[in-house]
């Protein structure tokens, strides 16, 4: 085993490779390359895929560093599926082959990847759902529908859950494969919401051909596999420190501050109320970042997210009522593909209806709770009927 | 008294002539539809069952050719039309409706002026809206932002000229008469005087409009914005249905998709967080039928105690029952290819119009004698 | 089938008792006698057992007439036990031979009867209840503890459900009897309450002994019977038309009137949105009643019972903190034994701790919440793990 | 910042250690059975605890005998305490030490009494209270019934009488002195001068008192009311602390009884109606610890603000949490005979106690810009 690398050691990399690879000079991809060949893209990734085996705790030195110098990076917010979710599960279960394909062009941001795993049938219930992939040679033949799909539009990867078997309990029957998003049947459409745009797809699989070199683990370890990917998206949640009013709560105290004619003495005592509870969410918020640096990691996360939803809603809710009039306009209803999310620019009608996705999007709230129910306080779980039915007599 | 929360006979044939036709013409995938289209209001529905079954003159005596009937009536229809979030301008011309009789009873005006439009109206031939935003409560002063043109006017106050806007009304587009309260007296303005602009609605089954006046000729129909008053009372009253049939629609196809859609092997309407909470929604769903129906069944100072109270509550059980809607049906909800958003949409924007439930509470402690300090 | 009695016939009847028994000059107890005799004191009971069979809706003429006459009445507020749930299960169940020994004292307030059906094991699930009567000869022999018996300490009988086989399912293995209070092993004691009041009593069974003639209904039907009892129960709830700031929330708007200094602006819209609450609870209740009197009976009982515990516990906990000062203290600790329970006439603090009971006692607001679900919207019951089980062997 | 949101390693041994004697002296069958008897209050643990583990004196200086602990000591005792409701007088007292305390800085009175009072409260020798009523919050301008004689005080402010009421003080009962403000000072009395009549509380783990002063004798502590007000935002910091405990304990208290509880034939703790509950209080309480822990972390103008949140969010988390546990034990949780009522009498007192919520959110609203009008 090869000596661990010091901080020292590190900056001294670093700057190694920028006095190679000139930022100011190199193309942006030749960049990118160069950082992932010299294992500085994840520092805690295995050497030869990108990183040098290090703590996850020094990625931040190599951030700042990088930055410094003016260095581009790989557009994480666009590459975050992959980075997120296909990455951590392509590095636990990949083959040496599969890792060396993917791993690179995902995180230098060549490829996009997309997540094909809820179902309009199988949605808090994932397990069950019903996508088939067929054996046929050396490939599978995968027939479904997928939906709640980020980025497919400008995906190439997919990370996909199928069913490879309809006789066994519907944990059991799951196989996890990589899937090209280009491959002839895989058709996309964008998925529109309430607020007028598309931010997700549905994805229509027809007799999509997926080579058996693609699968991710062993045939009908999908669900096992699928949890590595499930774990690594919920890590993200908790977010640190933000400042006093961040967040819809600045939306809605900027208004009332600004536009003395929307002042309702009736509704102050509400509007304290969620400034108070949005000052709660957010301490708690740096609570639990100051936890997870001590290396105590909490169960806040699904309980800051949970808070979340439900703050938003009751913050937007309460904005349209002080705006009156105004609350009964809107601005766009025009159908359109935005690239990020964002509650404020848009109308307060728009922040309202948005905000109920916070509650379904990534886990609903009913889900979270029963998670806090059961893990943190360990209540029993619900009565399961499902547990020992083979999937295909499962009622649907 | 008590008798009167209940539904007569002749309303629930009523109520039931309307719901049939409703299931006829205003799917709501049909709803959904017409929204982007260029006519956001379903002008042969109304003509239909404005016409047809009547509910446009509902309001008018039967010496004008109306059905004479009251505001209870009147409710029963807008619960119906609550639960499909009909596009069709009923609540407008309902307003319009009651400050014309007003104005007529009023004496404080032209009654033949008046009579003329009640009887156009009850034999469909004119739709008519008043000139004022959405979001007004009955208690508000009205301070508008038009005027009238010479002032005083002339002798023959036919030959008033108006100028101003007014934003966000609700049910003008398809009118073709507007009543436009201005300079403390109301006026009667034909729609096509007026340059309407449609508005982008949060509520996409009842689309406002700006109007502009410039110039336009108004006839003076009443003295005094006191029938204006009355008026608005007659609509919060009526509106108070409309949330009542919306949050059941909303109830009852929640109840409907919960029983249906399995996960984990079991119907989510099998898991008592769900029922509790839908439980809960039916009592408030409950209370909502017991006061709006005494809103329209009483008047005078308890008619204004009983509106401000059916508005405050009925409002706040709507919009609970559309989130409740969407948030129950999951994805599919937040979609804009199931109807949830719009009753979502509807809920919401009518809780703010004729005024917010904390403005009607407002009002209530003035009625009830209880002051703020 | 002799001729129906009409409503002129009666009027007839009730001044020839009247006049054949001056109230002026009678006795009190001679008066009802004489009146339950005649069939004059539940109009719908059968001619012998002190009705004529006529329709329920005809009670409150004889009622008026005999109250204008200046009757003496039963005391209903006293034996509604008696009135409400005996009795109605003795005249479905009892046998010839019980329902005359029984049914004229009840009535006439000479017995007073109480219900021994809780325990502290069994609460919702009452058919779970563990109190066992094992057959002696002619007698049943019975031990186990009930709780939650209001006039216990004044009752002469009791009807009590009890286990008589442990061995089949729970709801099979149950009978019905009724238990005469001073027989020996009958222990009454006081069950203190949250206020430091009593108004309930636990009662200890041991080896008393019940005649088998004192059953209502067949072994192992208790729970079939005691339905009729629970039923019964229920019906009383609605109340019809209270005036408008009836209860609770006159009691908080009297304060807010009549003590300016405990108006504090920020809790103004709390206080109107409990009022309006309580306004539609009442207009709720005055068309419930509506309802009833049209023939449409409506499942708002269970509702109504549950917004009004929500409403009172809402509304008292606002009242203590509108008080301040006055709310940090109580009146009475001591503990005793109130005739009846009255939310106005104490201190706020006892306002606020009783109304924790309105949604407890008579069916928790979760089980209402239930009955509500399943019954009126026709959701799916839970997943029963208990309905095929042998009592003797489910979890407790 | 963020790491003072947590608990340091000697603030968790000193919580063990409190909660290691509370488990052995002030089970909840010896707290309920002391509501009962003549003495409310349990001097003899309050001795160990404020002696003993040196709780009294946590916030006195090291050079006067203390412990020189911060807030943050005293909120983490504090919590065990409200996890306890244990009747000893830790809040009352440190009010008057954080009194004495802010009166030794202002250098506006006798520093050397206030000391001389700090080294005997940090020696367990004597207990000191705050005469105000409970109920005041940190930013009343307080206007008490107590006045001076002779005023202007002679040469000699030793020399002070005080004469008149104070109603609803709490944790006076068991106090050897009293601070009194009075005529816009501050006096220091000794408790055996004036007559305390106990109160019959709500929370009967801590008795309240009323008291009368009639020409006691006085000495002069501080002039101006300043030192008071910084006491009661002490105080009111570390109530959030002790709201904090009591609500962890009510949850776990339901949380282990709905596990064990069983109707029909399942645990009640299997039941998502009471499962999502259970829940959404967890959440409030984990919200509670982060904003409890933050107003005693932080100082000047921030720690204004910090405490009028801890006081809203943390009074609302304990009734709620107490509330839902009387609930939640079904008829048991109603009798005398089970600790559920101790809980849901203090958390609903100590929400009243140094100021409504209602009454802190108005204040954060000065404070951070957001007027009622």
């Amino acid at each position: 085993m090869p000596p661990l690398i010091t901080q020292h050691d590190l900056e001294n990399r670093i700057q190694d490779l920028l006095a190679a690879h000139d930022p100011g000079t190199t193309s942006r991809l030749d960049f990118l390359h160069a950082r992932f060949d010299a294992g500085l893209a994840w520092l805690h990734y295995p050497p030869g895929l990108g990183g040098l085996g290090l703590p996850r705790g020094l990625q931040p030195v190599a951030e700042k560093a990088f930055a410094a110098a003016g260095a581009p990076d790989n557009e994480p917010q666009r590459i975050g599926i992959g980075l997120g979710m296909a990455a951590p599960t392509i590095l636990g279960f990949g083959n040496d082959e599969q890792k060396q394909r993917w791993l690179r062009p995902l995180w230098c941001g060549e490829q996009v990847w997309c997540q094909l795993f809820s179902e309009p049938g199988a949605g808090s219930d994932l397990a069950a759902l019903a996508t088939r992939a067929v054996r046929d040679g050396e490939d599978w033949i995968v027939n479904g529908q997928k939906v709640w799909t980020s980025m497919a539009h400008e995906a190439r990867w997919a990370i996909l859950v199928a069913r490879t078997d309809p006789d066994v309990p519907k944990h059991q029957g799951l196989t996890y494969f990589v899937l090209d998003m280009t491959a002839p049947g895989v058709e996309v459409r964008p998925l529109r919401q309430l607020t007028g745009e598309a931010e997700f797809n549905e994805v229509f699989l027809t007799d999509v051909r997926v080579p058996d070199g693609q699968r991710l683990g062993a045939v009908g370890e999908g669900w096992k596999v699928a949890q590595t990917t499930l774990m690594n998206e919920r890590v993200a949640i908790g977010g640190g420190a933000a400042p006093r009013e961040s967040g819809m709560i600045g939306v809605l105290a900027s208004a009332w501050r600004e536009q003395p004619e929307v002042r309702d003495p009736a509704l102050h005592d509400r509007l304290l109320t969620l400034w108070v509870a949005a000052e709660a969410a957010r301490l708690t918020a740096m609570r639990l970042s100051a936890q997870l640096a001590a290396g105590q990691p909490g169960p806040e996360g699904s309980a800051a997210k949970y808070a979340f939803a439900s703050l938003n809603q009751q913050i937007s809710g309460l904005e349209l009522e002080l705006l009156g009039e105004q609350g009964l306009r809107y601005d766009d209803w025009t159908m359109r593909r935005p690239e990020t999310v964002s509650f404020v620019g848009r109308s307060p009608g728009y922040r309202y209806l948005r905000a109920k996705g916070n509650s379904i999007e990534g886990g609903t709230s009913e889900i979270l709770l029963n998670i806090i129910a059961e893990r943190v306080l360990g209540l029993p779980g619900e009565i399961r009927v499902d547990k020992d039915v083979a999937w295909k007599d499962l009622p649907r | 008294m008590s008798e009167a929360l209940l539904y007569s006979e002749p309303e629930e044939e009523l109520s039931a002539a309307v719901a049939d036709l409703l299931a006829d013409r205003a799917a709501w995938a049909s709803v959904l539809a017409r929204t982007e289209s260029a006519e956001p209001y379903d002008t042969g529905l109304w003509k239909t069952l404005g016409g047809g079954i009547g509910v446009a003159g509902l309001l008018v005596p039967e010496e004008l050719g109306g059905a004479g009937a009251s505001l209870r009536e009147a409710a029963v229809v807008a619960e119906e039309l609550g639960k499909a979030v009909a596009p069709v301008p009923f609540l407008g011309n309902l307003t319009a409706t009651a400050l014309l009789l007003a104005a007529r009873e009023s004496g404080n005006g032209t009654a033949a002026l008046a009579d003329d439009l009640l009887r156009r109206i009850a034999a469909g031939e004119q739709t008519a809206a008043v000139a004022i935003p959405f979001s007004r409560s009955p208690d508000t002063t009205y301070r508008g932002k038009v005027s009238v043109t010479p002032w005083p006017p002339r002798e023959d106050p036919h030959e008033a000229r108006l100028t101003g806007r007014v934003t966000s009304v609700a049910d003008a587009l398809p009118a073709d008469v507007l009543l436009v309260p201005a300079d403390g007296s109301i006026y009667v303005v034909q729609a096509a005087d007026a340059q309407r602009t449609p508005v982008t609605t949060l509520d996409m089954t009842r689309v406002l409009c700006d109007i502009e006046f410039d110039d336009a000729p108004g006839q003076m129909l009443a003295i005094g914005y006191a029938p204006l008053a009355q008026a608005l009372l007659s609509a919060a009253a009526v509106l108070a249905s409309e949330q009542l049939g919306l949050a059941e629609q909303c109830l009852k196809t929640t109840v409907e998709y919960v029983k249906t859609r399995h996960q984990f092997g079991r119907a989510v309407g099998s898991y008592q967080g769900l029922k509790h909470r839908l439980a809960q929604l039916w009592v408030q769903i409950a209370q909502a039928r017991a006061v709006a129906r005494y809103a329209v069944s009483t008047s005078g100072d308890e008619q204004v105690i009983a509106v401000a109270v059916a508005q405050a509550h009925c409002s706040a059980v709507a919009v609970q029952a559309a989130e409740e809607c969407v948030q129950m049906h999951g994805g599919i909800g937040f979609t804009w290819e199931h109807p949830a958003h719009l009753y979502l949409k509807r809920a919401k924007s009518a809780s703010i119009a004729l005024g917010s439930p904390a403005r009607h509470r407002r009002r209530l402690a003035e009625l009830v004698d209880l002051p703020a300090s």
